[in-house]
């Protein structure tokens, strides 16, 4: 029941020393101007420093980490704005393999995964109004749209209604290089690449789970995980934007004395402060709900969700007006905090969404779960 | 550690479910009654819920067992302060219990613990704290009252305010100037003043609610006997400070909300209201204000277990509980309508006239008013501000 | 088209003249204390001073006085606090009476209005699931709830389904002295009178006007015309709250030196100053959008009335909160005005029923009534 | 007063239905649509535009009729910034014809009057402002810029930054510092600069949206000709505030807002939200402040007119006006989903590619990112509420 402290505080240190040495914000921005949109160097030094295996089971020689390992590596990948595919691979497509993936499946890709030879995108999202994705004969149609790091993963995982199979609700696996997909590639607002993909009859191998696991369980709980992952990002971004912003405030100078001898503005790094500190708290009550059987989470991790994405935004306004103009340039660490911040709430769910979740979640008797 | 904190987490739970046997099976009737529907407690009503507590061990279970107590952790401590709240209990009277007990027992004489400390664990001496002063309310520094050591006698003038609860104390626990002109910190003592010495006058200061919590205190020539000093003459800060973070956990804010948000949500469902999907998700905001208070209530508590807090915790809690407890109360008030400013004293006080609005009404009318001060008193949302800006963000 | 600034503004310094020599806040805790709740000696100078006479036809001997001269007695009466029923029976049940008296009835009733040795009540709210008010056989039969100061009312028009009539909803004269009611007088919480009443067929006389306006129109007319003049009312208090404050702020040190220095608080007293702003141009828009039609008036005196309940909210809480403990105690005005102004919101429709009526008459278009 | 009131209202009636009318059929397509979507103009575009609106005789309406001018009231003044920008037309570009041509035309010379009225009213010359500087955004007493008279020149050393459209303008109005060690405001002068002189370096300050809109500029011993000082050394303090009082009326914030609310309304219809309820409320809330936004605005300019204005009415106008205007944008950036976190340079330069979401997806978000600057330039909101605490509350 209790997370492991110290393998997360071991992991946040060496996380961090690591990025300060070799990411630090001049070193992202030859990132970002790279087209690729992240670097193969890193990415191969994740691998090597054990960040890809986090979420592997033991037997495929991986930490088999808790939430708040994966939190403490995400708190890292935040600060720095990490610009390779964490999130998108090693956590979200790793975890649908782990669960989703037969015995064999799991040999073959998970060692591939680890060693960060292969790189995953899970494309989920459908654009209203289109027809959902379907595999007939073993070959997939349809279209998705916003897939994260879509645009640099060799292969797919692409939820689709499996006709050959009444129509359930899968897991595919589809080579992204594939020539029966269409796609757009871009970037999202924080320079992270993204793709719609239009697949027109695109051979697809299906994720079959031993234990017969429901794909749409699978999904749910490798999305409870993302969803408290980008928490901890978001406290890892919040943290450096109040840091940087009290920082700015003892130095930057006006009328002959620091702008942060006006109390108006310690009281707004005040709040901003108190904003961290109930996000840090939020995102460890919903890595401890993640130990939780699913219905008893959701509350929990909607509720933190909800209240994070408001709260950050709250933080990444207010940093960026008290550095004045120099907030909204491109040269200054603040402005790219603000845009991974947006992309942030976007993903796994928008804040409407998971407040309603949050709301039905809330029974009109005690709430549960209180921790002592 | 780990282990520490899980046998806590135990003993917390336990206490909890305790706390919830003794208010289905033990608190009287009336008393559960009146506290539910927020009317107006007297002070025997508050001595008869302070000794029922200490049967419990309750009243000083967070005092070390050396001195008749439990020795509760941090997060026992909290625990029964928030299910208590949570179960719309009355206030736990914190002035002897929680304020100047443990001083007493960690600065005073072996005589000062032998007289005080078992009538404070029995509320047979009610005890209330003369701390603010005209002009001095957050400033301790600018203090104004006066001892002048005469013999084996302090000579103290002076005047007090916002002094809770004076009207019905037996004593007086006072932070007073003993020298002039030193460094302000170096020049306050800490006395006990029997209420019944002459010189003594309460002043009552009307609130908006139509009650009397709060007065003046005025000292005239109060003869205070040099023994009623606690500690050392000019150590008066110390121990104030010492006394202060005695009241880091504050887990009543977090219970006290919860209440008054199961409170607005049964309202929300017994009157229907023009715009239900508005009340809805007004409701629902507050419920999540409320899980981020709950969550950085128990995280500031198990950082001050680790002794990983940064100093602002209580800080943090104290400005998020009040504002979140008064916009519950504002809600209330809104989803009321005509009851949420209709005035019934009657209903107030167990009276038999029947009541305008819901029967709980008058009381969430009457401690909507009072609770605007939840901001001001014990340290203003200003000053904790202030208090987190050069503490913690250093600036 | 245009509202006569000149009267208005005399009638503001006159008003504020009297409310000054004889209302103040000293003189205003005696009429408080005492059982009746307002002041027989100040109702019969207003008589004097005209303004019982500010909504009669100028046949009647009245001012017809425009929306701007009602707001600027209104704001007067706010920003001292006076008890005497201005509101309910000067303005709002002067008003059913000129729209829904008939000749002989106005000639008989308003003369008595004017001159104040009739004070009326409107009982119109009544509880949900209550049976709706009724009459038959020219009684009164039913409950209302919430009449504003229907304690000191000598009589009272009356709502009610007109059964003798095909049951239409009608205004009707009754004696509140009657036999036949039984009554629970209180006090609002700005020690207002109000009074719940049981009608057990009590005698009432139909309004019956000349020229047949229907009494839901009339109804409405009022209670448009009583929302605005509360905004004013709120106006006159939070113009109060705000010089108050600003004046402690000067005055009252801590730490050795004025607490209005500390920009946190100044920037907060600015926060104040710009909701009364925008509450007095509201109100002046509000006012204004009185001389249309009906139908487009809504939208503004709805949205005005939600914005001010809001904002005079907003100022109340921080008044209360920048005076410290003061703010909270019976001796200090700062107490009073907060609790007027609650009442205040509660009357003539609440935020969310306003609120949601201006949502309802905004279009999806540009809105309407650009005043350029 | 109320006779001029109603002849002012008469006309801004009247100048809004030409404005109407000028947007249906004068105005290109081309241009209308860009402006629509929200995409990036070039200065080719802007001074098209320019040249469009002084067609009419507005691009200097507000000028007195001596100097070309129609000698709009302040209602007109305001009408017009309020109408062009709730049809969603381009920015009218203010440094010349609202900033620089006022201070030539009521401290120039003749000869300056005559060398350069003409060329702002045309946008034959494109005008920069040169205030900010590193160390001096908001505390222009903190000016270090400085011009040493040397003959019939002056020297010009220093640097400005956040200019505004350097990188396009032939002129640059500044403020510099004529001489040393004295009272600040007394020490400053306005001089024009000429931004082909030898010594101007003009150094881009790329923003968030991926675009140039402010500079650093480069002052290195660039000689000024003294004939280039408007007015007097050393009053350069006071035309500086009236040209800031130039900003008062401020029209424009109002009508983006009202534009930027339609674009959101219309969003709400085309994409039906998770929670449409919720997403209706917020609209709404949004609504109810651009009504009380409204209302300000017209009782600002009113008051101006009557001269009951009490100083503060810019700063309101300003505050809530740039508040409401991101609020809203928030709001679209939301009701977008993924297209508001999608970077679509494409669809902001009138280019092939298909828009990624809806078509003007991509100029909304680019807006969100630009306008968080609306309460940084211009006059901070901490600078607004400072004038406001100390100019009108007396703080």
């Amino acid at each position: 029941m209790n997370m492991d402290l110290e393998t997360a505080g071991m992991l946040r240190d060496s996380a961090s020393r690591y990025a300060a040495d070799n990411y630090d914000f001049l070193q992202r921005h030859a990132v970002l101007a790279d087209p690729a949109g992240y670097s193969g160097k890193a990415w191969r030094d994740y691998a090597e420093l054990g960040w890809l295996a986090l979420r592997l089971p033991e037997k495929h020689g991986g930490l088999d980490a808790d939430p708040l390992a994966v939190g403490a590596l995400m708190e890292v990948v935040g600060s720095r704005l990490l610009m390779e595919p964490v999130l998108a691979s090693a956590l979200v497509s790793t975890g649908l393999v782990r669960s989703q993936g037969s015995a064999a499946q799991q040999d073959a890709l998970l060692p591939q995964l680890a060693d960060g030879s292969v790189k995953l995108a899970f494309a989920d999202a459908e654009a209203a109004g289109d027809p959902r994705c379907q595999v007939r004969a073993g070959r997939i149609s349809g279209r998705k749209i916003a897939v994260l790091q879509g645009d640099i993963a060799d292969r797919l995982i692409v939820s689709a209604a499996d006709a050959d199979h009444g129509g359930e609700r899968r897991l595919f696996l589809v080579d992204a290089k594939s020539a029966e997909i269409e796609r757009r590639h871009y970037r999202f607002v924080d320079g992270r690449g993204a793709a719609n993909l239009h697949f027109a009859g695109v051979p697809a191998e299906r994720l079959d789970p031993d234990d017969g696991t429901p794909a749409a369980t699978a999904i749910a709980d490798v999305l409870d995980h993302a969803t408290v992952a980008s928490c901890a990002e978001a406290l890892g971004i919040v943290r450096a934007l109040v840091a940087t912003t009290c920082e700015y405030l003892k130095i930057r100078k006006q009328f002959g004395r620091a702008i942060g001898t006006n109390q108006a503005l310690q009281h707004r790094a005040v709040d901003m402060f108190l904003l961290q500190e109930e996000i840090a708290a939020l995102t460890r009550s919903a890595q401890e709900a993640l130990l939780r059987p699913a219905a008893e989470r959701a509350r929990i991790i909607s509720g933190a969700k909800a209240y994070i994405s408001s709260a950050a935004r709250k933080v990444a306004n207010e940093a960026v007006q008290m550095h004045g103009g120099l907030g909204i340039t491109e040269e200054l660490d603040v402005s790219h905090y603000f845009r991974r911040l947006m992309v942030n709430a976007a993903l796994f769910g928008s804040r409407d969404e998971h407040f309603a979740r949050f709301l039905a979640a809330t029974t009109h008797s005690s709430p549960e779960g209180i921790p002592a | 550690m780990t282990d520490q904190l899980d046998e806590a987490r135990d003993k917390a739970r336990r206490l909890r479910a305790d706390i919830r046997s003794f208010h289905e099976r033990v608190m009287p009737d009336d008393l559960k009654r009146k506290s539910h529907l927020h009317q107006v407690l007297d002070k025997d009503d508050y001595v008869r819920w302070m000794r029922l507590l200490n049967d419990q061990g309750w009243a000083i279970g967070h005092w070390p067992k050396e001195h008749g107590g439990q020795g509760w952790s941090l997060l026992e401590r909290f625990t029964f302060e928030d299910e208590l709240a949570r179960l719309g209990c009355p206030w736990v009277i914190p002035f002897g219990v929680k304020y100047v007990g443990p001083v007493i027992y960690a600065f005073g004489r072996e005589e000062q613990k032998r007289r005080f400390l078992p009538r404070i664990a029995t509320t047979e001496d009610f005890w209330a704290q003369g701390y603010s002063e005209p002009g001095a309310g957050s400033d301790l520094a600018a203090l104004r009252t006066e001892a002048i050591r005469e013999g084996d006698h302090y000579v103290v003038n002076g005047q007090k305010v916002w002094t809770t609860y004076a009207q019905w104390a037996d004593w007086l626990f006072c932070l007073v100037k003993t020298a002039r002109g030193e460094q302000a910190q170096k020049s306050i003592s800490f006395v006990l003043i029997d209420m019944k010495s002459p010189g003594v006058t309460v002043k009552p200061i009307p609130t908006m609610d139509g009650y009397v919590h709060v007065n003046e205190v005025w000292l005239e020539n109060v003869r205070v006997p040099a023994e009623n000093l606690v500690g050392a003459e000019g150590e008066g800060w110390t121990y104030a400070k010492y006394l202060l973070k005695n009241e880091r956990t504050a887990g009543a804010l977090l219970g006290m909300a919860c209440h008054a948000l199961e409170r607005l949500k049964a309202l929300a469902q017994e009157k229907p209201s023009a715009s239900p999907e508005r009340t809805a998700a007004r409701i629902g905001e507050l419920e999540l204000r409320l899980l981020a208070l709950e969550a950085a209530s128990y995280q500031a508590v198990e950082s001050m277990m680790r002794g990983t807090d940064h100093g602002g915790e209580a800080s943090l809690i104290k400005l998020r509980g009040t504002e979140l407890y008064q916009d519950i109360a504002e809600a209330a008030i809104d989803l009321l309508g005509f009851a949420g400013v209709a005035w019934d004293p009657a209903a107030l006080h167990a009276a038999s006239a029947p009541p305008l609005g819901p029967e709980d009404a008058g009381g969430i009318v009457k401690d909507h008013f009072y609770n605007r001060a939840a901001t001001i008193f014990g340290g203003a949302s200003e000053i904790q501000r202030n208090i987190v800006a050069k503490g913690v963000l250093g600036l």
